[in-house]
């Protein structure tokens, strides 16, 4: 059941320049791209640096204002934000930033940061409020003596988690979580990751994951979108993307994981060049003359690519896979 | 580029337009007129009647403000000085390239003085020399313009005698001539020093603080991994790219020393631009009042688009298409 | 899901409200500035000097009669600084040390009113061209662009003309009007780039008010940078009427001020042979100055976690 | 060489009474002349032009404006005229004769007068003065009703007649100009050229354009002792003898003016950059009055101060002053208190080192046989203050210390005085004092200092609120008060008038000034000025404070200079008497 | 054969001064490099990584740095070099490859140049020859056109591209060492893969040793040859790449294995290591400094002073804890 549905999605930047910062051309940040998310699935975004990735989130969540398409929440649409107001939708819909530290701000303490959502919706009185903010943070896994703390005096583990009780606070149903654990060391990013999940059970949320870690992705995610210039170039089930990649650029990015095996590491490199390969070889069945991606054509049930045609997936079956 | 250029020159027009309704009206509502100052027990009301009525005074304001404003506009007609009987294009010219040749001097002496203090203060921030450097900053801060001026002309003008107390040449040279040039220069030397002892100021302290900041910048630190020897750091990576931000003041400072220029000029009896100004509003000189304000507003145009030009240039990171 | 769901899993951890508040307080901003001072000796004996200072002139102009110091008594013409006057006499025999101490209150004043002001507008407008960008930006930045071509002196010195009851208080007004324009521009390029932090954005998602935001999450995060501009702009405009009285447009000569006091430096000879006249006020200008600015750098390095000493 | 007019004794004696420092009773600090014998080296006269902004730099008698530019002519006039002990016009390089009865002015010019390149002086260089300042493209100030009362400008002017009927050329150095009106003021030089202009050299440029010409501006001519050599503008003119001059040659073969700025003035005279400093500002006294290498002169000038009563308005309409009965000062017994009240000689004494003269009366010392030196004047007495005001009614009812006026009503007295200089403030607030001191509530109008433009605006304009104001008069070389106090004046500031002030002032302007010579009346013109002397001061139309005694520095190596009025110095005759000038210790 | 060492850090400590006291942020730190060999360090943020390689070339401000113990390079002691003594190592000796692309190449600077530069100073090339080695540079990093980039300034470049760049300023003297400080976390995957295989593939061209940053233990699998893991400002394993995967000992090491996701991991919590790392100046100076994260470890387990041990060839290991060394959920033996 998708409570959240996003048709055709475009979102445009101006490129300005010169003296009077005139628009002289546009970045095609995001360039139609449909979504559905379902409760209490996780859903993968990734792709390369600047692919759009932080731009879609932005947009469900209404920061960034889509230049055309839908975002139907229960089938109404919440493009403005006098409709998201009226729905309660920034109460379902909430958001982990990428750079966490610069998400909380600084010359807050702790109660506040977490606190502010609640004093947005819910009258509750001081006492009631700092009941609530200590659940929360109990719910995180944080001490009760970081109430009167700031920011700057957390690991960045435990700030994610600070940003992870202020998302919750309202009980959303979907959290965006942009790359929420990349800034992070390996020992820390295990703890938010689990902690994401843990919720994850209990609250019956839904998460947009945004990351370029495909390791983490497939840890966390169900249903996972590679997006590639702005578009999506395939779009599956974990397993449909990690054991039956099609599109070149999916194969492309999952050759390029470090994988911890030292004694084929002769053998990741042998792939890895071929893959680059291929990588030149096929492009043409991925990408129009101008670069563009294609639209998404269904194979399975949950799988779908971006191709040509169905030809050329012909083809590509054929050769690579 | 020309083209960008082009419209900032064009957007200036509206704004010195308004700008001439301004000085304008402000000018008419100060009391007296240019004729008040004649008044003696010798002179024929009658008389002082007459010029006030062949001047336009008598007219309606905006009478007299459309009739200025169109023979500017048709004849490049700035009108006359009432109290030097000349075209005001004429006087100014003189002045203007006074104060020109004045600030001129006074910026390369500024440069001259502020860049090694702030570049040494900086790259030895914390040693005696930069404390002095300090010191220096604040006293100078602190001293009004005409003490040090009248202190520096009564010791080196009366006292040493090694520059003349008052003018801007000598008498019986001809323009062109080295001679000339020298002399100019004899007479410019002094107001020029005054004012670059305060102009140095801001840009010290800029400087200094820029360097300080530049040294622990990255791009230094690769500099020196390179092993470029340290001096060539300072000089190639560190200066440069601090001096950066008072390349770009540059055009402002220019539209600040003829600003300041009044002080100079009146301690200095030097006929420039500013204490051409002040003897206006005096005389209440409208013609030299408008025209000056109006000069004086173009050239800080001019200047910050100069600014801007000169960031564009040294700048590659910023573009003008 | 309800928050009574929440409470059976989650116990609320009991903690002491004490030791809380005892942590939230180590590091205020105050906290901070306390300890940089602590460290750095110089900024606090500039802060007690500077402290020192505004009692005396305050306190002091208070105690003094201002009819009674501006009274001329042509007997004590120029008198050197002696018994009778500590730090001597003006042209009209009015004592310089009273002078000083009412003129210094009032530039004090000055400084203070106008610095006030010109932050006042200066925030308020440059937060809201900062945080809003686009076409409210472009708009306010051409008003600021165009009172920045206005000839300040010229439309002063009208002013001061025009206006026919004229005080320290039009003074402080007019030099707000054409003043505020330089706080707009720092405090917009601040707001501009906070405005575009994570931070903000957060505050967005979860239906702050973009008033809330201006002023209870961007201001705060400026406001280090606002302060120590302030103090600097304060220390700046203590001298703000020197210019002006040099030209002889400066406050009306019932107000005494550290400007006119400095200004008897242009009598002819007061440069060397009538110190008295303006040395103590220059003197004066010049120590509140740099006691302002070390206090000033003091709280930069307290605003500046990278900066601080203590 | 016959070069300058006969003198009668009385000048004479005049001119050895100020040499010994005294104007009628008043002492001059320092003498009017300083004269050295021996042997002069030529060299270069440095003369202090003290302004504040540069000089415009006209050198054209009938185009200038500005006393800078006056200055700056000064080497390059020949003494076309010279000055009678009232600064009437006295024969000099060209002699002057009145006709009373047929209303003429007879000029001729000495036949050795050339200009400075040769070309005679003539008659026709007076009659392009005449024509200048008669075209209709005249833009200048002289275009008066001195000049329209020449027979004929005013058709001249209009356009009507190609030349001025009232003037005939006698022969090329005679000229005889015709007047419609034949009134005292002609003495004084009204109506008639102070000096030539070179026609020839003049008369090409349209006179539109001729004050910014370069002949004007930078390469004038002169019939003078000397001539410009070099010019840079605004700042300072370079003077060499002109080889054509028909008198003494010139003893130094240089004269430079440079503009200087008043503040370090004293600082220049001591290093001996200015060989003279003519008018040299009161403030620095202290500083420059002990030098040793300078000589300080002095004599009175025609300045006088005063504080004026606003006691009515100017009614445009009838082009004469409205008195108002109602004026808040109308009462001329609180005028006299006022003037009473103010304590002018400690003025005198601490703010101006007695080089301002408490005043008596509305004619200035310069003007030295017409000044009624005798005449008591308001001098400092509280007391007496107090009680004509006393006596008027004005006593303080309500006990705020202020005297409230005769109906008992407050009386706010509100003062109008003009900034300028560092004495203008203590000085207005010292006179405040004063005046509280005998109970009158006077304030500041504004509470400050009112620049000069916006302070003669709202004087002109009779701003309502004006009760006193302080100001002063420089008068011209004509004393008749008839243009500041009469009542078609529109310069009678006060807006006083009565029938008898105009039967006074009548007096003075009329014919019978000219005495049987066809000259000056002296005896007549005496009493006449005394008694309108008298009269206003018992009427207090103003209360007069000060007359002020100019000073010129002068370096010890300078042989000969002269203050006086009457004299027969010239600037061919100073002379350096060493090469380089003295400098203090 | 055993291969050349070119360099030989022994003992060494780094401190930085904090108002007046100094903390050591590195605490003893020995180990070699060979030509050839690529030597990875892994470990936490601020752990100390950057500060031992920043005391090899001498980056650190003097003025609140204090460095001890040697380091050789050369039969040299350079750890107390002076500037201008470094100076002629760096660049031509060390090459050094930075984290942040953009923050490390000078902005006003054409490419061209930055990568010149380190030529003028250490080669007698004439500007012709530079100008031909800069290209010939350009061209082994990879880059398509060179004569253009040669002309562009850094913010026209991907970051891919600048990293390339970077790489190249660091071979252009052909060094004996490079140190590339977490040379691809600013970049996504693709392109990490890519940069790392240039940089081995250009190693084997000029034989330099590599000292390689990261705290990916992804990568340091696909790269090193040898590994070290760090600590709190030691090292606690340091041990050939395919051992330490195959075999990791010390807690820390197992622990961090143990917390990567993996297929395997799929639906299960991973493994958190607790606590926090002590920051600098609340370092443990004495006992085992992992102590505090596997408190549940009885303090005997923990030598008193822990010393680097080589359990097995090439294997070195800190402290004795690893020998009875059990995750929390494993229940102890
Ligand atoms: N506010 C903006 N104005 C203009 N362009 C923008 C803006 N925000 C993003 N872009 C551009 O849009 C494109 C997509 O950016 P986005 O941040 O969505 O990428 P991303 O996939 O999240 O990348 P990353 O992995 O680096 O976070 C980029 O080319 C970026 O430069
Ligand atoms: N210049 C310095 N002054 C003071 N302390 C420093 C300085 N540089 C580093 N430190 C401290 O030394 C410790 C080690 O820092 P270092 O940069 O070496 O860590 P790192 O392992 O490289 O971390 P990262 O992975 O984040 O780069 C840290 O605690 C850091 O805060
Ligand atoms: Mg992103
Ligand atoms: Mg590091
Ligand atoms: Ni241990």
């Amino acid at each position: 059941m998708s409570f959240l549905e996003i048709k055709d999605l475009k979102v445009h930047y101006p490129i300005r320049g010169g003296f009077f910062h005139t628009i002289q051309d546009y970045t095609y940040a995001v360039d139609g791209v449909d979504l559905s998310i379902d409760e209490g699935k996780t859903y993968g975004l990734i792709g390369e640096s600047g692919s759009g990735k932080t731009t879609i989130g932005k947009t469900i969540v209404g920061l960034e204002k889509p230049t055309s398409g839908k975002i139907l929440y229960n089938g109404q649409t919440v493009n403005s934000k006098r409709a998201r107001k009226k729905l309660g939708y920034n109460k379902e819909v909430q958001m982990i930033f990428q750079d966490v530290f610069s998400s909380l701000d600084p010359r807050k303490k702790v109660i506040d940061i977490i606190a502010e959502p609640l004093r947005n919706y819910e009258n509750l009185t001081k006492e009631e409020e700092r009941k609530k903010v200590l659940e929360l943070l109990n719910i995180v896994g944080m001490p009760g003596d970081s109430l009167y703390k700031y920011p700057h005096e957390f690991s960045g583990g435990q700030r994610q988690r600070i940003g992870i009780a202020r998302a919750i606070a309202l009980n959303p149903k979907l959290i965006v979580a942009d790359e929420p654990v990349s800034a992070l060391d390996l020992s820390v990013q295990a703890q938010v990751l689990n902690y994401l999940k843990k919720i994850q059970k209990e609250f019956n949320l839904s998460y947009l994951f945004i990351s370029h870690d495909l390791g983490v992705v497939k840890h966390m995610c169900d249903y996972i979108y590679i997006m590639h210039r702005g578009r999506f170039v395939e779009a599956g089930t974990r397993e449909d993307i990690y054991n039956n990649p099609i599109h070149i650029y999916t194969r492309r990015l999952i050759a390029a994981i470090p994988e911890i095996d030292v004694k084929n590491k002769e053998k990741y490199y042998m792939i890895r060049k071929k893959v680059e390969e291929e990588y030149n070889n096929y492009s043409s069945l991925f990408y129009d003359e101008d670069g563009k991606v294609f639209d998404l054509i269904q194979i399975s049930d949950t799988h779908y690519v971006a191709i040509k045609d169905k030809e050329a997936l012909k083809n590509v079956e054929n050769n690579i896979a | 580029m020309w083209k960008t250029i082009l419209r900032r020159v064009l957007l200036m027009i509206p704004q010195l337009f308004i700008l001439s309704i301004i000085v304008f009206a402000l000018g008419k509502a100060m009391p007296g007129d240019p004729f008040t100052g004649l008044i003696t027990p010798d002179m024929d009301p009658a008389v002082i009647e007459r010029l006030r009525e062949e001047a336009g005074l008598n007219d309606p304001i905006p009478v007299q403000y459309k009739n200025w404003i169109v023979r500017i506009l048709r004849d490049g007609d700035f009108g006359r000085s009432y109290t030097y009987k000349m075209p005001v294009t004429k006087l100014i010219g003189k002045r203007a390239a006074n104060t020109l040749w004045l600030s001129l001097l006074t910026v390369i002496l500024t440069y001259l003085i502020a860049i090694p203090l702030g570049i040494y203060a900086g790259r030895y921030n914390g040693s005696k020399f930069d404390k002095a450097v300090m010191v220096y900053n604040f006293i100078s801060y602190a001293i009004p313009r005409f003490i040090l001026g009248l202190l520096l002309l009564l010791f080196f003008g009366y006292r040493l005698k090694w520059v003349p107390t008052t003018g801007s040449v000598d008498l019986g040279l001809e323009p062109g001539t080295l001679d000339y040039f020298l002399s100019r220069l004899h007479h410019m030397i002094l107001p020029a020093i005054t004012s670059a002892i305060l102009g140095t100021i801001g840009i010290v302290q800029y400087l200094r603080n820029e360097i300080i900041d530049a040294k622990t910048q990255d791009y230094v630190k690769t500099a020196r991994s390179k092993g470029v020897p340290t001096n060539k750091v300072y000089t190639h990576h560190i200066f440069r790219n601090s001096l950066l931000p008072i390349a770009a003041f540059f055009g402002f400072t220019i539209t600040g020393l003829l600003g300041g220029s009044v002080f100079i000029e009146t301690i200095f009896t030097y006929p420039g631009m500013g204490e051409l100004f002040v003897s206006a509003i005096s005389s209440r000189d409208y013609s030299v009042i408008n025209s000056l304000v109006l000069l004086f507003g173009f050239l800080t145009l001019l200047g910050s688009l100069l600014s801007d030009i000169i960031m564009t240039i040294v700048d590659p990171r910023i573009r003008i298409e | 899901m309800s928050n009574l769901e929440i409470n059976k899993n989650y116990v609320t951890p009991n903690i002491d409200e004490e030791t809380l508040k005892a942590l939230s307080r180590e590091q205020s901003f105050w906290n901070v500035l306390k300890r940089e001072f602590k460290v750095d000796k110089l900024a606090t004996a500039c802060l007690i000097i500077l402290i020192i200072i505004f009692a005396v002139l305050f306190i002091g102009s208070a105690l003094l009669d201002q009819e009674e110091v501006m009274k001329i008594d042509l007997k004590y013409k120029y008198e050197p600084p002696g018994d009778k006057f500590i730090l001597g006499a003006d042209l009209g025999g009015r004592s310089i040390a009273g002078q000083l101490l009412i003129g210094g209150r009032n530039s004090v004043l000055i400084g203070f009113a106008v610095t006030i002001l010109t932050s006042f507008i200066g925030i308020v407008v440059g937060l809201i061209t900062g945080y809003y960008g686009g076409k409210v930006d472009n708009i306010i930045m051409r008003i600021c662009d165009f009172i920045s071509i206005l000839p300040v002196t010229l439309l002063i010195i009208t002013f001061v003309v025009v206006i026919p009851d004229y005080t320290m208080w039009h003074f402080i007004f007019i030099m707000s009007i054409f003043y505020w324009v330089g706080m707009t521009r720092l405090v917009r390029s601040k707001a501009l780039s906070e405005s575009r932090r994570d931070y903000v954005n957060a505050s967005k998602i979860m239906g702050t008010s973009d008033i809330k935001i201006m002023f209870g999450s961007i201001l705060p995060n400026i406001s280090s940078i606002i302060i120590v501009d302030l103090i600097l702009e304060f220390a700046g405009n203590i001298g703000i009427e020197t210019g002006l009285s040099f030209l002889g447009f400066g406050l009306p000569p019932s107000t005494p001020s550290l400007g006119t006091l400095v200004s008897y430096a242009r009598t002819p000879g007061a440069m060397s042979s009538k110190l008295w006249l303006w040395l103590p006020a220059s003197l004066l200008i010049l120590v509140m100055m740099l006691c302002i600015n070390y206090v000033g750098q003091a709280v930069k390095r307290a605003s500046d976690a990278k900066q601080r000493l203590g | 060489e016959e070069a300058t007019a006969p003198k009668g004794n009385e000048e004479e004696k005049q001119e050895q009474k100020q040499s010994y420092g005294k104007v009628g009773n008043i002492e001059l600090p320092y003498p009017t002349v300083v004269k050295k014998d021996g042997e002069t080296v030529g060299g270069t006269l440095n003369v202090a032009l003290i302004a504040s902004s540069p000089f415009e730099g006209i050198f054209n008698t009938f185009l200038y404006e500005n006393s800078d530019d006056s200055s700056l002519m000064q080497p390059m006039l020949c003494g076309f005229f010279k000055s009678g002990p009232n600064l009437e016009m006295k024969d000099s390089n060209c002699s002057i004769n009145f006709d009373k009865d047929r209303k003429t002015v007879t000029l001729k010019i000495n036949p050795n007068l050339s200009w400075s390149d040769g070309v005679p002086v003539t008659a026709d260089d007076l009659i392009f003065v005449y024509e200048c300042i008669g075209h209709k493209d005249y833009t200048g100030v002289r275009y008066d009703r001195n000049y329209m009362n020449v027979v004929g400008m005013e058709e001249y002017h209009a356009g009507k007649a190609d030349t001025i009927s009232g003037i005939k050329k006698i022969d090329d150095k005679t000229l005889e100009v015709t007047f419609k009106e034949f009134y005292p003021g002609i003495l004084w030089g009204a109506g008639i050229p102070y000096n030539p202009e070179p026609k020839h050299y003049l008369k090409d440029i349209p006179l539109k354009e001729m004050v910014s010409h370069e002949r004007v501006r930078l390469k004038p001519l002169s019939c003078g002792p000397f001539m410009v050599s070099n010019i840079v503008a605004g700042e300072s003119v370079e003077y060499v003898p002109n080889p054509h001059w028909c008198g003494e040659k010139p003893q130094v073969d240089k004269i430079v003016i440079k503009r200087t700025n008043p503040d370090t003035i004293a600082e220049a005279l001591a290093s001996g950059v200015f060989d003279v400093v003519d008018g040299i500002s009161i403030s620095s006294y202290d500083r420059y009055k002990d030098l040793k290498n300078i000589t300080l002169l002095s004599n009175v000038s025609r300045t006088y101060w005063y504080i004026g009563f606003k006691l009515g308005k100017w009614d445009a309409e009838k082009g004469q002053v409205a008195p108002n009965p109602n004026a808040k000062l109308a009462d001329v017994k609180l005028r006299q208190a006022i003037a009473y009240a103010m304590n002018n000689k400690e003025v005198a004494e601490r703010f101006y080192h007695n080089l301002r003269i408490p005043a008596n009366a509305l004619i200035d010392p310069m003007h030295t046989t017409f000044w009624n030196e005798k005449q008591e004047g308001y001098d400092y007495n509280p007391e007496k203050a107090k009680q004509i005001l006393d006596e008027a009614g004005y006593v303080d009812v309500d006990g705020d210390g202020f005297r409230e006026d005769p109906k008992g009503n407050k009386l706010k007295i509100n003062f109008l005085s003009m900034a300028g200089g560092e004495i203008a403030e203590p000085l207005a607030q010292f006179y405040i004092q004063c005046w509280r001191d005998v109970g009158l509530d006077v304030v500041l109008q504004n509470g400050r200092l009112v620049e000069a433009n916006a302070f003669y605006d709202m004087i002109a304009q009779d701003n309502p609120e004006i009760d006193l104001y302080m100001a002063g008069w420089s008068t011209g070389s004509n004393p008749d008060p008839q243009g500041l106090y009469g009542r078609y004046a529109q310069f009678n500031y006060t807006r006083f008038a009565s029938e008898e002030n105009d039967r006074l002032l009548a007096a003075i302007a009329s014919e019978k000034a000219f005495g049987e010579d066809g000259y000056l009346d002296e005896e007549y013109l005496i009493k006449a000025y005394h008694d309108w002397q008298a009269y206003v001061r018992d009427q207090v139309v103003v209360a007069p404070t000060f007359y002020t005694i100019s000073l010129s520095a002068i370096n010890n190596r300078v042989n000969y200079w002269d203050l006086n009025v009457v004299s027969d110095w010239w600037w061919e005759k100073v002379g350096l008497l060493s090469d380089t000038p003295e400098i203090a210790k | 054969m055993e291969a050349e060492k070119i360099l030989e850090v022994k003992d060494l400590h780094v401190a930085f001064r904090f108002q007046d006291k100094y903390y050591d942020a590195v605490d003893g730190v020995d180990f070699t490099l060979k030509r050839n060999e690529i030597f990875a360090i892994v470990g936490e943020s601020g752990c100390g990584k950057s500060t031992i390689v920043n005391s090899i070339v001498g980056l650190h401000d003097k003025n609140f740095t204090r460095v001890s113990g040697e380091i050789i390079y050369d039969n040299a002691n350079i750890a107390n070099y002076s500037e201008e003594e470094f100076n002629k190592i760096r660049g031509r000796h060390i090459g050094f490859i930075f984290q942040d692309p953009l923050a490390s190449l000078n902005p006003l600077h054409k490419i061209g140049k930055q990568i010149e530069e380190p030529l003028i100073y250490h080669t007698d090339l004439d500007k012709n020859q530079r100008e031909e080695r800069v290209l010939e540079l350009l061209n082994q990093v990879g880059i398509n056109n060179p004569k253009r980039v040669v002309n562009q300034f850094p913010h026209e470049l991907s970051g891919g591209m600048r990293q390339r760049v970077l790489i190249a300023i660091a071979l252009s003297c052909k060094p004996n060492i490079i140190i590339a400080d977490e040379p691809t976390t600013a970049l996504d995957v693709t392109i990490q893969a890519q940069i790392l295989d240039l940089l081995t593939d250009l190693q084997k061209e000029i034989d330099a040793g590599i000292i390689l940053i990261t705290h990916d233990l992804g990568v340091v699998a696909q790269m090193a040859d040898r590994v070290a893991v760090m600590y709190a400002g030691q090292f606690v394993e340091v041990a050939n790449a395919e051992e330490l995967f195959d075999n990791p000992l010390h807690p820390y090491t197992r622990s961090l294995l143990q917390s990567i996701p993996q297929s395997d991991s799929l639906g299960k919590d991973l493994h958190v290591i607790r606590g926090m790392v002590p920051s600098l100046r609340n370092l443990p100076r004495k006992g085992c400094r992992f102590a505090p994260r596997i408190q549940w470890i009885p303090e005997s387990e923990h030598e008193e002073n822990p010393e680097l041990r080589e359990v097995s060839k090439g294997h070195f290991v800190r402290c004795t804890c690893w020998k009875n060394f059990h995750f929390e959920d494993e229940g102890g033996n």
